[in-house]
């Protein structure tokens, strides 16, 4: 019935616009401001000053956006983040200087872990609408910052976490070498243990492109391996956050949560279990998110962040996770957030009318998304002509029945 | 939001105690919760009943507070208007019900100007926005006597600030010549914001001479960001709140505008009081308070008030 | 209640189990059933009477309102499938719970435990060996949601035998198959009951149970009727334990007397889907009923979406009652098409809708005041109607559809068209699920709306089925139509062979109308 | 097998917790309002004028859940009505002198319709996700009234929108009375006719519980039949919608494709005009409430209605409307709505301070949807047991057979 000779191979699949098309929209985004802002005489839009200014300024919504791309795979919905990210930075600042670090942050993750418990409990347990609970917990969470702060600013003296948020860290020219030729190697290596080789190596591609593209870095743009600590950070917990969705059974049983809970329960997985700690991870991120942001200026005010759960949701959906569970793909999320911050960059490097941002963030954002939504409709009647041009499977082999 | 000030104070002469409400733009933003700080301490020295409500940002909800104010039948009404246009009908609903109103931090009337006070008003109590520019603006010809290129860093899309306090800085600019402003971007009035602004800017402009950002928060952001990109750009703010100040301290900041929201309440207080007890009439006048200048020469005469 | 030759403990034994939904129904009244290893116990009874209830409770989905289950001989108390699985009792639901949006893989080894890491290329060797094993090809990669519901019902068998369980419980696994996967699954019970695993078997098939099973338990609202091994009884016990009272209206038919036929009212010239179907061309008159056979995937679903205008990307001409080729369903209705779905739950009706207001959807105006003001009372009426008419087993018209068992869920998909102006019916395993009693009356019930007037097209894999209610079968193969066979001149045998592409027409597919008969 | 004894009658199903949970977290809100305000002595909390300040308040917010609840039914999602809403008013304001007021209530209606068809042909014609395509226009159609005033605000000469919105208007008692007499008539008729009187009775309680509020308003209350305009236009389309929603072919089958849009498309509906339907009808209500908006103050400035979707949705959910498509009642969302401004005037009038009214309106939120979410579950498990004990197995014709 299947017909393997009739498929695409997996890698055309991967780079299908259905699956990579946030990658095309950021890359044709790079492209036009690039091209834009050489004819109208600019430095290089593509320095690597502007590339880390981009990398910096979407880091924590980049950070924020990985973990609720976790929770809607998982099916559910958390408009508390930016809320709680403010409650943790405003502990965390007003902890420091009397408890130390140590105490400051462990109280503000506390905080963080305690929120998403809360939305966890009343959505699961109680089976109150996800997004009801969390736009009470929105606000609930922003009053409790109101009150903590009472209409002023507050600022610590102790600088722990400013210097640990605004600190860079370099990855030696060496390393990125290294790791350049080793992932590259193991893109190889995994061909070539499998037999299929050519195949084989083309199905890697994520391998290999990401080896060359370090490579190429270490080798032209060195100063892209100086990085401020959050990207780091961002970057790490992509990769974690992928690898284990990906590679682990947790990961598989999330997708299966969230994509039919009552087929998952029924399969003997733990629904709640990970519905729930999908909202715990996120609530103790969004914290980590929240202490990294009042680090970066050592102070926090009581409007800090406010509306940012939407830009972190806006991110993750522009990078194709579904708002009904069961999909999403964490460095698609990531590009999602780029993707923002690289029209907010451009708009800051052309000099549009601050009256006109919004309206072409917006078409963008729309364009974006229907870019590559209707390509991927295209691809797909393309895709089943070319299948049906294919020949036919071989007959199944016949099992005459006869009638009782 | 309601506190009763005052009863511990002494009632001067006057039969009955005078309530005044406060109808505040929105108290989790620092510069109006000084607004209301401010009024709450003044109040209590005259012995007045302040009734502070927050609309918390929202015009539908200033418009109800007012409507419940009038309903209380308060003496007398302190608007923080959200935008001078709206605020004009809550105005006449409140001058209608024979209460007195007044303006802090703000004016009513869409096509007026702050120094034109709308008829029906008592009183404006505000900062010279324009005038604040141009002070910004002198600044700026001091800070770079040589000209060069200038960004702007505004607030919010839909602010008027974005225009006021830029008009007569770019003016001062124009007179002096030499400067060509390269860039005027949001920051969205916050640390984050300005900083991501300048930045950017900095990066397509490696040799902006001066940064003019209307808060003193993005102006603190775009110090740190001038810092990282080895600049030397100088960062002139507005506002006189702590941020600002510590940040002329450290070098960070050049100067900013001085405002005093506490004091603005406070004054807001006297004048609704004065208006009530018939030592304020005739046609409405605007208070603009002193804002001055500041930088690192003068900056002890500005004590931060938010 | 049941005998127990040889003494050989059971491995299951359920004691006196009570089940009572929310809804207020007493699915199960005091069911007992003793089930001995290594044997393939069959579980029948007619739609409602409880089965899918009883095999929800042995695997921990629902638990019992009262009773007691012993599991290889101590008592048990399941309140998560997760606790069944791990003491090695694994199930195919009736309706195939799955992922839609992950892969093939992904739901066959679905909340295996173990190790963390998920080895995809052992996960996969493995696919492959148990592909090999059962006999039946899937490609690991596909998503799920792509599949055809026949080959959803293969993941989902290849689910609960990935697991190794002593105990499988397969809540009509045949339903949705076609005669070659049905053999495919039968070989693999049978095999793997002679190793010693152990079989529940639940089936509306009288043949298939009598052939399979060792032993039978028949249920009835709730109560067991009968507990017999399977030898000791035959397809006339059977139905008589099923129907009960209603044996008197269970006649079998003689074959479909000739009737004269109207005008050709469905002609479908070079019709092509992709790489579903096509071309292909035929004709279907007033008063006749057409079957279309073949195997799983060779194209009818595609087939009739396409007719039925839903099927965006089909090219070729059709002629509905003298008008074109409707550009989407409502065009189709409009033209006096109506479709009934294979996949119930996801084209058929809204599980949280009442059965009235499932039943009045397709034809809502004719029931309304001035067509757009619905009169509740003629909308009952109707359903009222139906539920006598198809014998659907609930307690009130008010019972969400969603709260139905399977079979009397597939009624009330039926039901919606049959009452308004359709006059050409496009019907997609019509009779999936659906017991003996009703299926016979579904039976009749297309062959009135055929002598009505009406044209009926049938899409089923019941070859034997299509035999006896058709005029003309068509076959199809791999998308082509290669035979068009008078039923009155063909029997199983040389339908089933065409359909595998074995038979004298196989290799001359017919690209040009066949002519009528 | 069936057991009618067990089945609750309809009218209990229509006031149990789950269907009807929001009127009683209304009342419950309400009634807490009532005693701590009398308890600190304070004026009658349920005073005409309270009550009829709560309804004005809300009326703006109410109409727009009414057509939110309509999308969402409809199993989509529109965070663009704010923006519209503040788009229309600007518009209307901008032309009012120069072209009168005809020309501009039509120009802002068209803009309406305009953004909802675009929002409708993205979704359904092009296919991209709900939430991204309105977030989209939420941005850019906030642009261009940023666009267009420039961060100033307006306002008209003509005041005939002033006049409108600002207006009251008196329903005369006696037609009040016979409204409410009719309305107890109506309920009486049906059950008469219908034959099992008590029964229908109990059935048709809204019909006779409204009719009797009615009456108890023009009776005791009769300043309540003074509103504003805007408030007689809420309950206006509040009961037309219902209406719609529930007695027509229209209001059936917009359910039908929220809750299975294939069943529905395979059952002859065009989905396509119904999906798209709500989301023009949503943008046309969006304009008219941003021109009662205007009309309010006369005047706009940009940032009107800054995120109002949020509320919107809010109230819209807490009337149990499913984001998921296929259910919800529009006065349910109405309530939800007259909840979320119920609190925001407790906290005015019991003098809550700011700092921590979020605390408070976040915890309410909660805490109402998790009463009636967790009482109508327990009810359900109640019930469970209680049946499971009575209805013992009739005997049924029993055909045992011994094997050979
Ligand atoms: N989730 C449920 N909630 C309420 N009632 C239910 C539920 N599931 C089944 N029922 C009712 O329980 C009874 C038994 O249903 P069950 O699904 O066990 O029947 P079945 O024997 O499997 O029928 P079929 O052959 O049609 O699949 C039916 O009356 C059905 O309506
Ligand atoms: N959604 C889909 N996406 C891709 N291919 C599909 C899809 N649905 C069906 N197909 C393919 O189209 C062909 C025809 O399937 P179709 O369901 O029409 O067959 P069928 O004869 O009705 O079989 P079944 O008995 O499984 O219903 C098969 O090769 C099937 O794999
Ligand atoms: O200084 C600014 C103030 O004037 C404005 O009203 O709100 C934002 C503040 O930062
Ligand atoms: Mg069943
Ligand atoms: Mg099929």
């Amino acid at each position: 019935m299947t017909n393997p000779a009739a498929k695409a191979p997996a890698w055309r699949k991967a780079l299908a616009p259905r699956a990579a098309g946030v990658v095309y929209a950021f890359i044709a985004l790079l492209a036009v401001l690039t091209i834009t802002s050489s004819a109208q005489g600019r430095p290089s839009y593509l320095s690597s000053v502007n590339l880390s200014n981009i990398l910096e300024q979407s880091a924590l919504i980049g950070i924020l956006a990985i973990f609720m791309t976790v929770v809607l795979i998982s099916g559910n919905f958390d408009l508390s983040v930016a809320s709680t990210a403010a409650l943790a930075g405003t502990v965390a600042l007003k902890l420091i200087d009397g408890n130390g670090t140590f105490v400051a942050v462990l109280a503000a993750i506390a905080c963080g872990a305690l929120v998403g418990l809360v939305n966890a409990l009343l959505v699961q347990k109680v089976g109150v609408n996800a997004f009801i609970v969390t736009l009470g917990t929105l606000t609930a969470v922003r009053g409790v910052v109101q009150a903590i702060l009472d209409g002023k600013s507050i600022t610590a003296h102790n600088t722990a976490l400013l210097d640990f948020s605004t600190g860079r860290w370099e990855l030696p020219v060496a390393v990125a070498l290294v790791i350049g030729v080793a992932l590259i190697a193991l893109a190889v290596v995994l061909a070539v243990r499998s037999g299929a080789v050519r195949e084989k190596l083309v199905a890697a591609w994520p391998l290999w492109l990401a080896g060359l593209l370090v490579l190429a870095i270490a080798g032209f743009r060195p100063n892209l391996l100086d990085q401020a600590v959050p990207v780091w950070i961002m970057i790490g917990l992509a990769l974690v956050a992928s690898l284990v969705l990906r590679f682990t059974v947790i990961g598989r049983n999330l997708y299966a949560v969230g994509g039919n809970a009552e087929a998952a329960r029924l399969s003997g997985i733990n629904v709640d279990r990970y519905k729930m700690g999908a909202f715990v991870l996120n609530g103790v991120l969004a914290a980590v998110v929240g202490v990294l942001y009042a680090g970066r200026f050592n102070s926090v005010d009581p409007t800090v962040l406010t509306g940012g759960e939407l830009t972190v949701i806006a991110a993750a959906v522009l990078g194709g996770t579904s708002l009904f569970g069961g999909s999403g793909v964490v460095v698609k999320s990531v590009i999602g957030t780029l993707i923002l911050f690289t029209l907010s960059n451009g708009f800051n490097v052309l000099n549009i009318g601050s009256n006109y941002q919004n309206v072409v963030q917006g078409t963008v954002l729309v364009a974006a998304a229907s870019l590559y939504t209707a390509t991927s409709q295209r691809d797909r009647a393309l895709f089943r002509k070319r299948v049906a041009r294919k020949a036919p499977a071989e007959p199944a082999p016949v099992l005459t029945k006869t009638g009782a | 939001n309601t506190e009763s000030s005052g009863d511990s104070a002494e009632p001067p002469a006057q039969q009955k105690q005078l309530t005044i409400g406060l109808a505040n733009q929105q108290e989790s933003v620092t510069f109006p919760a000084a607004i209301s700080e401010g009024a709450k301490k003044k109040a209590a020295e005259l012995g007045v009943k302040l009734v502070t409500l927050d609309s918390q940002g929202d015009q539908a909800k200033q418009a109800s507070q007012v409507q419940d104010l009038i309903a209380q039948k308060v003496d007398g009404i302190i608007l923080v208007p959200l935008s001078p246009g709206p605020a004009q009908a809550l105005v006449d609903q409140a001058d209608a019900a024979g209460i007195a109103v007044g303006t802090a931090h703000g004016y009513v009337g869409a096509d007026r100007k702050p120094e034109d006070p709308y008829s029906k008003l008592k009183f404006i109590v505000t900062e010279d926005e324009v005038g604040s520019g141009a002070t910004a603006g002198e600044m700026a010809v001091k800070a770079v006597p040589n000209g060069g290129k200038v960004a702007v860093i505004t607030g919010a899309a839909g602010f008027q600030e974005n225009t006021t306090r830029v008009s007569d800085f770019t003016k001062a600019l124009e007179t002096k010549g030499g400067f060509t402003v390269v860039a005027t971007q949001p920051g969205n009035w916050t640390k984050q914001d300005g900083q991501a602004a300048c930045q950017n800017i900095l990066a397509a402009n490696q040799d902006v001479a001066l940064f003019y950002a209307i808060s003193d928060d993005m102006a603190v952001g775009c110090g740190a960001a001038i810092k990282a990109a080895n600049s030397t750009a100088k960062v002139i703010g507005i506002g006189g709140a702590q941020v600002g100040i510590d940040a002329i301290k450290d070098g960070t900041m050049y100067g900013t505008v001085c405002y005093k929201p506490f004091d603005e309440g406070g004054q807001a207080v006297q004048q609704m009081y004065d208006a009530l007890t018939g030592k304020l009439t005739g046609a409405p006048k605007t208070n603009f308070y002193e804002t001055p200048g500041v930088t690192k020469d003068n900056v002890d005469s500005c004590v931060p008030q938010w | 209640m049941s005998s127990d030759p040889g003494g050989i403990p059971p491995i299951l034994d359920v004691r006196d189990v009570h089940k009572v939904y929310r809804t207020g129904t007493h699915a199960l009244r005091g069911v007992s059933m003793r089930v001995r290893p290594g044997t393939v116990h069959g579980l029948i009874g007619a739609n409602g009477a409880g089965k899918s209830t009883l095999i929800k409770i042995l695997s921990g989905a629902q638990t019992v309102s009262d009773g007691e289950i012993a599991w290889r001989g101590s008592v048990t108390e399941w309140t998560s499938p997760s606790q069944a699985l791990a003491d090695g009792l694994a199930a195919v639901y009736q309706h195939m719970p799955l992922v839609p949006s992950l892969s093939v893989l992904d739901n066959v080894f679905l909340g295996h435990t173990g190790s963390l890491r998920w080895d995809r290329a052992r996960r996969t060797r493995e696919l492959a060996e148990l592909c090999d094993r059962v006999g039946y090809p899937l490609d690991g990669d596909d998503l799920v949601g792509d599949l055809s519901i026949g080959a959803r019902q293969m993941v989902a068998i290849l689910q609960a035998l990935a697991r190794g369980p002593a105990l499988v419980l397969l809540d009509e696994p045949t339903a949705a198959l076609s005669p070659s996967e049905r053999e495919i699954l039968f070989a693999s019970v049978r095999r793997l009951r002679d190793t010693g695993t152990t079989f529940i078997y639940v089936s509306h098939f009288l043949d298939e149970v009598l052939d399979l099973t060792d032993h039978l338990t028949v249920l009835r609202d709730g109560l067991v009727v009968l507990d017999a091994p399977t030898a000791s009884t035959d397809e006339a016990a059977l139905i008589t334990a099923i129907v009960g009272s209603r044996l008197a209206a269970f006649e079998a038919e003689a074959p479909v007397a000739a009737r004269s036929l109207g005008e050709v009212v469905l002609a479908v010239e070079d019709l092509a889907s992709g790489t579903a179907f096509g071309p292909l061309s035929f004709d279907v008159r007033a008063g006749e009923v057409v079957g279309v056979a073949g195997l799983l995937g060779s194209g009818r679903t595609e087939l009739l979406q396409a007719l039925y205008g839903a099927d965006r990307a089909a090219t070729g001409s059709v002629t509905v009652n003298g008008r074109g080729r409707p550009r989407g369903p409502q065009q189709a209705v409009r033209r006096g098409m109506a479709l009934v779905p294979e996949d119930r739950a996801r084209q058929g009706f809204l599980a949280d809708w009442e059965i009235w207001r499932n039943i009045s959807l397709p034809d809502l105006p004719r029931l309304s005041w001035r067509r757009m003001f619905p009169h509740a009372a003629r909308e009952r009426e109707q359903a009222r109607q139906a539920v006598d008419d198809l014998g659907i087993k609930t307690q009130t018209i008010d019972s969400k559809v969603g709260d139905l068992s399977g079979g009397n869920a597939q009624k009330v998909v039926f039901a919606k068209w049959l009452y308004g102006n359709a006059s050409i019916f496009l019907l997609d395993e019509p009779t999936a699920g659906v017991d003996v009693g009703a299926k016979s009356d579904i039976l009749h019930l297309i062959r009135r709306l055929a002598a009505r007037g009406a044209a009926v097209l049938i899409v089923t894999s019941e070859f034997e089925e299509l035999i006896g209610s058709c005029d003309r079968i068509l076959v199809l193969r791999r998308g082509a139509l290669v035979a068009d066979l008078a039923s009155a001149e063909t029997d199983v045998h040389e339908v089933t062979a065409i359909a595998s592409g074995f038979g004298s027409h196989g290799d001359h597919p017919l690209g040009r109308k066949a002519a009528v008969s």
